[in-house]
């Protein structure tokens, strides 16, 4: 491998990292709410169709992300509407949601585009490179000449970390997750708590979907999500609920897929679905390794106030 | 939807298509959609269109058209070949029309895009445009219609460089377009600098990946497939291998509805105007006359049958796989 | 006139179809320590919570500084001044004490670091008043529950309520602490705070209290200042029964069967009476043996350091030790629920355990009674066949168990988690009396009983014992009068080690110091 | 994760109320598409319930394998084993029974169906038992691995699709049709219902049974409410307990994956799953984990399903806007029962 190939595949490894980043490090805070939303995956594909219709209006990246973040708050507000205002089963909930999510985008964006589509061109989000830190070498361009949204991962994961244990808040927030009841008693607000929580999530998970759109692929189309909300949800796990480890389990989880296309471009004679099970594959020895024994947040995905 | 109008005179047409994936690909289902369109428009027939999820929903899909009075389905993709020999017998007055289906009966169509006739001009034209040598080709799933297409490329591009070094990579699906986009961008950095796609939906991740190289000051170059995606991204698009689906379609339902289909496979390619590969006006400056003279006796030897293009055989007939 | 800080009437309650709430009444003044009495599942703690913010009540009024108020969340609760103790533990197991303190509190939203100093002092401070020793940087779920319910009563202390409400804050308090809760309970009524307390043991309640209430069947049966009430009328207004019922309750149990016995227990009021030794018979066979058991706590330092002890057929051998000194692993090992690091363990088959956390390892909250009885069945051959578990006989079973120990529920198939905290603990032994035909392991017992229950325990284990073909009985208990009253022999646990009570140091003081460690009481 | 908490779902006015409350957002949002809510509500409900065909031919039969991967959820939820893996342990009973459906051409049926059967539970069960081994051995959660070996086995289906049982012709990546022995009868002539819906009844009585009356079921359900009583109370090993109800589980999956093979598609695909063994969770849940309850539930969802491919066909709705709607109609469900479950609890609710 040249050193060409692998500062690209560094590269590429930060540009898939990135938005599983930005949307694990939002279900991250959820999680610790104790609440579970598995219709990521819808708030990232309306974040994505969010960002390129306001990047379209406005013609620019940075209202884009601005409409994608909002997109994904209003499907965190549906979910969380059901799921913390009602109480309903957070699982059931999420799934409903993403299917949603995957509907309405799709009928969104064929009535504004046409039922077959359209070759949409979208104001991009370009790179911004960080003096000094660009010109490391090797990995210089791959960590800092990356769009914008990826500094906002890079900054929330120490900014999550500090929110969550060394404030106040964040240790309501916690303490929500782990035991709601004692919470409560305490005189914290649960549903308060895990409706911000959620919504949180949401906008990041947004966020991530407007950065695949704009800062990656410049164009939208229909479940070009394509599952990253469900693998998000995994590196949360992987990340094991800790904002710094979350973001490197994300870019853990990228480099493990821009393996595959690396090693595809190499050459190599095997069956490619080989190549696309590698991350999973690798995910999986990392926590039979070293990375297992993980304890989620106690009273992840049960209602408050419990049905009973 | 609703009933057949009850005739004075003839009953309109009563036509279906069957999609496995979102028509708004602008790519080959949305072809198959816009087709089904033409149809309705053209010839007044009754459509009606089903994306399915699973084989599971194949047989299904078949018997609500078969045994609500269908004419004809087009079932746009080889998947659906199995169940449409079941359904075939089941209804026998409906004809079903299998896009790359391998199975042929009375009323079971196979319907075949030579698109490798487009992508072996391709071909030719990558490896012509080619500085280092390298091309690159991106795929989806890998399914016949894409082998075929590959297959094809790669034999134009040694027609016109034997030497030349041709990459291949699958992302596993058609609506990712961040990871089509990697997938290119791997090839680039190998140092490929023409590819082509077959990813559907997400090949607009790798005419992005070309155009982030060519930003930094690269020469490459992209190609579009299946249809004319050449306004796609005028700057660094150099040519479509194209099928002209709806076209097709409106030809097929116009067949059935004169005469009949008969039991044979319908092959569409070159020499039918269906398939082709279209230069983008904008950057065809760029393309040496001499490349496109070539590519232009090419397409003439393949439209009289002189040169046959490499496929991928799996129709099977009676005698044999064709 | 003194002014009145909190008053609930006529408060009705529902949960479904069980009326926890039938029109009660409690009036709290400002300057006194008001004692709540009532039988287990009488319907405490289900006004309590009301007055804490955590229940909302279906009908009755509730007024707090003389105005009438909603209480309709913790929040407003403690905004209002009322800071409630639970009976049910209600702290964050995986975050430290400290930060349990600090949760809620808003000091310094922002800056946890800052909030956590200032606790620290006021928490240290209070520490010192109250003698409550908590390590405030440990993990609570590395605590035993005794050090738990003293976090309970400091983070409610340091929010300085005017109204502090107690649901059996006791329970598993050593007796010293008792004694310096009480003292507390004391020195912030004089300040003119109201203290609500509810405790099972009519001595303790009647050493402390100013007034007292009484609850029945959620009613409000009885309200007096202490002067006015002694143990045996408080006891017949609770139970509202016949005089010999009450006097065993009170203390005198008689049992009534042809044994040669006659065996008498002392507690609740407080005046033991001593066990007629010479009625008993000689222990039998060895049951149970450890042999130089080692073992390590599931977090830090080691927990039985060479633990040797022989139980033998029908004899009662207690363990009195502070809670977190082993008992927790010593009861585990004794009872087969866990394998020392080394060590030799022996043991019968037919074992009964009666675990110190009733709630999170008794019982399975949102199983019906029956099928938390089945828990210590389901590997009985008399109550399985083949692959089946004979539920109609495990439901027979369960019956029996609810009448025997008048467990207040609306039938075997009520889910535990609608039974009140002393109807759980009922459930518990009597389910392990049933199969413990060999060995009892029992810790505290009758954490949370009420009198009659304390007394008809004691009486179960009692009897269980009587002859020499009976189970041995292990009784790890922290309530020295408990242990003092049942053992045929006694040891005292400290820091992972058995040291046997000399029978000159039988007596509440030299046990006591045995516990803390000091070995020159057993000399 | 939630508990246990017995309801019903059918109690009269909840499903009024459903119908209601979801017809009016439906409609509306389906205006606001411009699309006409009546046409599609006609088509849904005539693609579910219309004829005794639409039925049983198409709501039945989606519902099948709804109802043996939510019965295999229910199965491990029961036990606090929270395998979201299903789809995976699917794939990999369908591949075994592809592979036993090809090569065992040559066996009688009444040995060749059964083998299939139970070679596709077996699968499903070996594809959990990864997971498994990795939460009893390693202590590693099982959430995540179970979703990562159902990616891994989407990647395992396309390659043995192209690789090992690939179609004689070497072109199309699916299997050919398996042996004619090798497929589920119609369980009613003339309809596409198969004799794997007794399967799943009968599965659901016994894993009922299984919960109700049995040790094991009962140990089950005891680890899965409480590890700590079950061990401190119960004497229970956890251990054994949590493996069965990994392989358990993974194997009703498996089988489910074995009845789609030999009942419905008779080959195996690429994308064979629409993600079965995820609304297999939705499912599972909504039936508050009795075995019972998942029928009623996947029938449900299978109804929901028929009428989204209905309303595409008969009322020219686009699948997007199906499948929004088919999302809303979830979440009405989930809004009633959750209301009428407020209700019956009356102010038990803080
Ligand atoms: N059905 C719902 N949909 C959307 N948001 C809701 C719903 N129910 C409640 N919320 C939001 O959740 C927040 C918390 O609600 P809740 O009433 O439990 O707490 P609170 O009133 O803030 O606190 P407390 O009850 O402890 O005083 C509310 O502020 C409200 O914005
Ligand atoms: N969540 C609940 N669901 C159903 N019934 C309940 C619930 N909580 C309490 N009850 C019932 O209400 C009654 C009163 O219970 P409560 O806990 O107030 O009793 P208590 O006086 O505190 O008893 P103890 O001395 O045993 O703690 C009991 O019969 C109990 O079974
Ligand atoms: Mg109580
Ligand atoms: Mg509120």
């Amino acid at each position: 491998m040249s050193e060409a190939e692998l500062e690209l595949f560094l590269q590429a490894s930060v540009r898939l990292g990135a938005p599983l980043a930005l949307a694990a490090l939002g279900e991250a805070v959820t999680e610790r709410a104790g609440v579970i939303n598995i219709g990521l995956e819808g708030a990232i594909i309306a974040g994505a169709l969010g960002g390129a219709l306001g990047a379209l209006a406005f013609e620019s990246g940075g209202a884009g992300v601005l409409a994608g973040a909002l997109a994904g708050g209003i499907v965190a507000l549906v979910f969380a509407a059901f799921a913390v205002g009602l109480g309903t089963d957070q699982i059931i909930t999420g799934t409903a949601v993403t299917l949603g999510g995957l509907g309405l985008t799709g009928a969104v964006y064929q009535a504004r585009f046409g039922a077959t589509g359209t070759a949409l061109t979208l104001p991009t989000l370009a790179p911004v490179r960080l003096p000094l830190l660009a010109d490391i070498p090797l990995i210089g361009d791959a960590l800092f000449a990356q769009a914008p949204t990826t500094y906002l991962a890079y900054a929330l994961a120490p900014a999550l970390w500090y929110f969550f244990f060394r404030t106040e808040w964040g240790l309501e927030l916690r303490a929500v997750g782990e035991q709601p009841d004692a919470a409560a008693a305490a005189g914290v607000r649960v549903r308060r708590v895990r409706l911000l929580a959620t919504l949180l999530g949401g906008t990041l998970a947004g966020v991530a979907g407007a950065h695949l759109a704009l800062a990656h692929a410049g164009t939208f189309a229909e479940n070009m999500s394509a599952g990253r909300g469900f693998i998000a949800i995994a590196v949360v796990a992987l990340g094991r609920w800790n904002p710094p480890w979350v973001l490197l389990a994300a870019l853990f989880f990228g480099a493990a897929s821009a393996l595959q296309y690396l090693l595809q471009a190499l050459g190599l004679d095997l069956p490619y679905q080989l190549f696309l099970a590698i991350p999973y594959l690798l995910t999986l020895a990392a926590l039979a390794g070293w990375l297992g024994r993980a304890r989620a947040p106690a009273a992840l995905a049960t209602p408050w106030p419990p049905p009973r | 939807g609703g009933d057949a109008g009850p005739g004075e005179g003839d009953a309109p047409l009563r036509v279906a298509l069957l999609t496995a994936g979102p028509v708004s690909d602008a790519g080959w289902y949305a072809g198959a959609y816009e087709g089904l369109l033409a149809i309705r428009d053209s010839l007044g027939a009754e459509v009606s269109h089903q994306q399915t999820r699973t084989p599971a929903e194949f047989d299904e899909a078949f018997l609500a058209y078969g045994s609500s009075g269908y004419d004809l389905v087009f079932a746009h993709g080889f998947e659906y070949q199995d169940a449409a020999m079941r359904a075939g017998e089941q209804f026998p007055a409906t004809t079903i029309v299998v896009s790359g289906g391998g199975r042929v009966a009375a009323n079971v169509i196979p319907f075949i895009f030579e698109l490798e006739e487009g992508s072996y001009l391709a071909g030719m034209l990558a490896a012509g445009m080619s500085e280092s040598g390298t091309i690159g080709m991106v795929g989806g799933v890998e399914i016949p219609p894409v082998q075929g297409t590959f297959r094809a490329f790669e034999a134009g591009a040694r027609a016109v460089d034997p030497d030349v070094e041709i990459l291949e990579a699958f992302t596993g699906n058609w609506d990712d377009v961040a990871a089509a986009k990697e997938a290119a961008a791997a090839q680039l950095a190998r140092g490929a600098d023409v590819i082509i796609h077959n990813v559907d939906a997400a090949s607009f991740g790798v005419f992005q990946a070309v155009r982030e190289v060519v930003g930094m000051g690269r020469t490459a170059w992209a190609l579009g497939m299946n249809r004319d995606q050449n306004d796609v991204a005028p700057d660094v698009i150099l040519g479509s291998a194209v099928i002209r689906i709806p076209e097709a379609f409106l030809e097929v339902a116009l067949a059935l509805q004169a005469r009949g289909l008969g039991g044979e496979p319908i092959y569409e390619g070159a020499s039918e105007g269906v398939v082709d590969f279209v230069l983008n006006p904008a950057l065809s400056s760029r393309v040496p006359p001499d490349l496109v003279g070539s590519m232009d006796a090419a397409r003439e030897r393949i439209r009289s049958g002189e040169l046959a293009v490499p496929r991928v055989p799996f129709v099977e007939t009676e005698s044999g796989i064709r | 006139m003194i002014a009145v800080r909190a008053r609930l009437d006529g408060v009705v309650r529902r949960f479904g179809s069980v009326e926890a709430l039938a029109g009660a009444s409690l009036e709290v003044r400002a300057g006194e320590v008001h004692a709540l009495l009532g039988e287990n599942g009488a319907g405490k703690s289900t006004l309590l919570s009301i007055l804490g913010g955590m229940l909302r009540p279906d009908a009755g009024t509730i007024e707090v500084g003389g105005r009438q108020v909603a209480l309709a969340s913790p929040r407003v609760a403690w905004a209002l001044g009322i800071g409630l103790v639970h009976q049910h533990f209600t702290l964050v197991p995986p975050l430290t004490v400290l930060e349990n303190l600090a949760l809620g509190r808003r000091l310094q939203p922002a800056r946890l670091g800052r909030t956590l100093t200032r606790l620290r002092a006021e928490a240290e401070r209070l520490v010192q008043r109250t003698g409550l020793d908590v390590r405030l940087d440990a993990r609570v779920e590395q605590l035993a529950v005794g050090e738990r319910q003293r976090v309970e009563i400091l983070k409610v202390l340091l929010r300085d309520p005017s109204v502090l409400v107690l649901d059996e804050p006791t329970a598993s308090l050593a007796p010293a602490e008792v004694a310096s809760l009480f003292e507390l309970l004391r020195g912030l009524a004089a300040e003119g705070r109201a203290i609500v307390l509810v405790a099972h043991k009519i001595d303790e309640v009647l050493a402390v209290a100013d007034r007292v209430t009484i609850l029945r069947a959620g009613r409000t049966t009885f309200s007096d200042v202490r002067s006015k009430v002694d143990a045996a009328s408080l006891v017949r207004a609770m139970v509202g029964e016949s005089v010999t019922d009450v006097a065993a309750a009170v203390g005198v149990v008689v049992v009534a069967s042809g044994s040669a016995r006659a065996a008498a227990v002392g507690v609740g009021v407080g005046a033991s009476v001593t066990v007629d030794d010479a009625a008993r018979r000689r222990p039998g066979g060895l049951v149970a043996t450890l042999a130089d058991v080692r073992m390590h706590a599931s977090v830090g330092r080691p927990a039985l350091e060479g633990v040797t002890l022989e139980v033998r057929r029908g004899e009662i051998v207690g363990i009195a030790g502070v809670q977190g000194n082993g008992q927790r692993e010593l009861a585990r090992v004794l009872s087969g629920r866990s394998l020392p690091d080394s060590g030799s363990v022996q043991l019968p088959a037919g074992v009964g355990f009666i675990p110190q956390d009733r709630t999170l390892e008794g019982l399975i909250g949102d199983f019906d009674l029956a099928e938390n009885v089945a828990l210590a069945l389901h590997a009985d051959p008399r109550f399985t066949g083949p692959a089946a578990l004979r539920w109609d006989a495990v439901r027979a079973e369960a019956e029996r168990v609810r009448t025997r120990f008048s467990i207040v529920a609306s039938g075997t198939k009520a889910p535990a988690y609608a039974l009140s905290g002393g109807n759980r603990q009922r459930l518990v032994i009597g389910r392990e009396l049933l199969v413990a035909s060999d060995l009892l392991v029992a810790e505290d017992p009758t954490r949370g009983l009420d009198v009659a229950a304390t007394a008809f325990v004691h009486d179960q284990l009692r009897r269980a014992t009587e002859t020499s073909e009976g189970p041995g009985v292990v009784l790890i208990s922290g309530d020295l009068d408990e242990v003092l009253a049942l053992s045929d022999r006694l040891l005292v646990v400290s820091r992972g080690r058995l040291t046997p009570v000399p029978e000159n140091a039988r007596t509440r003081e030299g046990v006591g110091a045995l516990m803390l460690g000091d070995s020159s009481a057993a000399a | 994760m939630p508990r246990p908490d017995r309801f019903r779902l059918g109690a009269g006015w909840v499903g009024a109320g459903a119908v209601a409350a979801t017809g009016a957002v439906s409609a509306l949002l389906l205006i606001v598409g411009g699309y006409d809510p009546f046409e599609a509500a006609g088509a849904a409900l005539g693609g579910a319930f219309g004829s005794a065909d639409a039925f049983l031919s198409v709501t039945l039969v989606r519902s099948i394998p709804l109802m043996l991967t939510g019965l295999a959820v229910a199965f491990a939820f029961r036990a606090g084993v929270w395998n979201i893996g299903a789809e995976g342990q699917l794939l990999a009973g369908a591949i075994a029974a592809a592979w036993v459906g090809l090569v065992g051409r040559a066996l009688p049926a009444w040995l060749l169906l059964p083998m299939l059967l139970a070679l596709a539970a077996f699968a499903g069960a070996l594809w959990a038992l990864v997971p498994a081994l990795m939460k009893v051995r390693l202590g590693v959660g099982e959430v995540i691995t179970t979703l990562l070996m159902s990616f891994v086995a989407i990647e395992l289906t396309a390659f043995v699709v192209r690789g090992p049982l690939q179609e004689p012709r070497g072109v199309f990546p699916q299997t050919e049709a398996i042996a004619a022995g090798a497929r589920l009868p119609a369980l009613v002539p003339g309809t596409r219902l198969h004799l794997g819906v007794v399967l799943a009844v009968v599965a659901a009585v016994a894993v009922a049974w299984l919960f109700r009356q049995t040790k094991l079921g009962f140990r089950m359900r005891a680890v899965g409410a409480s590890p700590e009583a079950a061990r401190m109370a119960g004497k229970i090993d956890t251990g054994p307990v949590t493996l069965v109800a990994f392989l358990g589980s993974g194997a009703l999956a498996g089988l489910a994956g074995g009845v789609q093979v030999a009942g419905v598609t008779y080959a195996l695909y690429e994308g064979y799953s629409p993600g079965w063994g995820y609304t297999a969770i939705a499912v599972a849940l909504l039936a508050a984990l009795d075995p019972l309850w998942v029928l009623a539930t996947a029938l449900l969802f299978g109804a929901l399903e028929a009428g989204a491919a209905a309303m595409q066909r008969d009322a020219g709705i686009p699948a997007v806007w199906a499948v929004a709607v088919q999302a809303l109609l979830i979440l009405a469900v989930l809004a009633l029962d959750q209301m009428r479950r407020r209700a019956n609890a009356g102010s038990a609710g803080v």
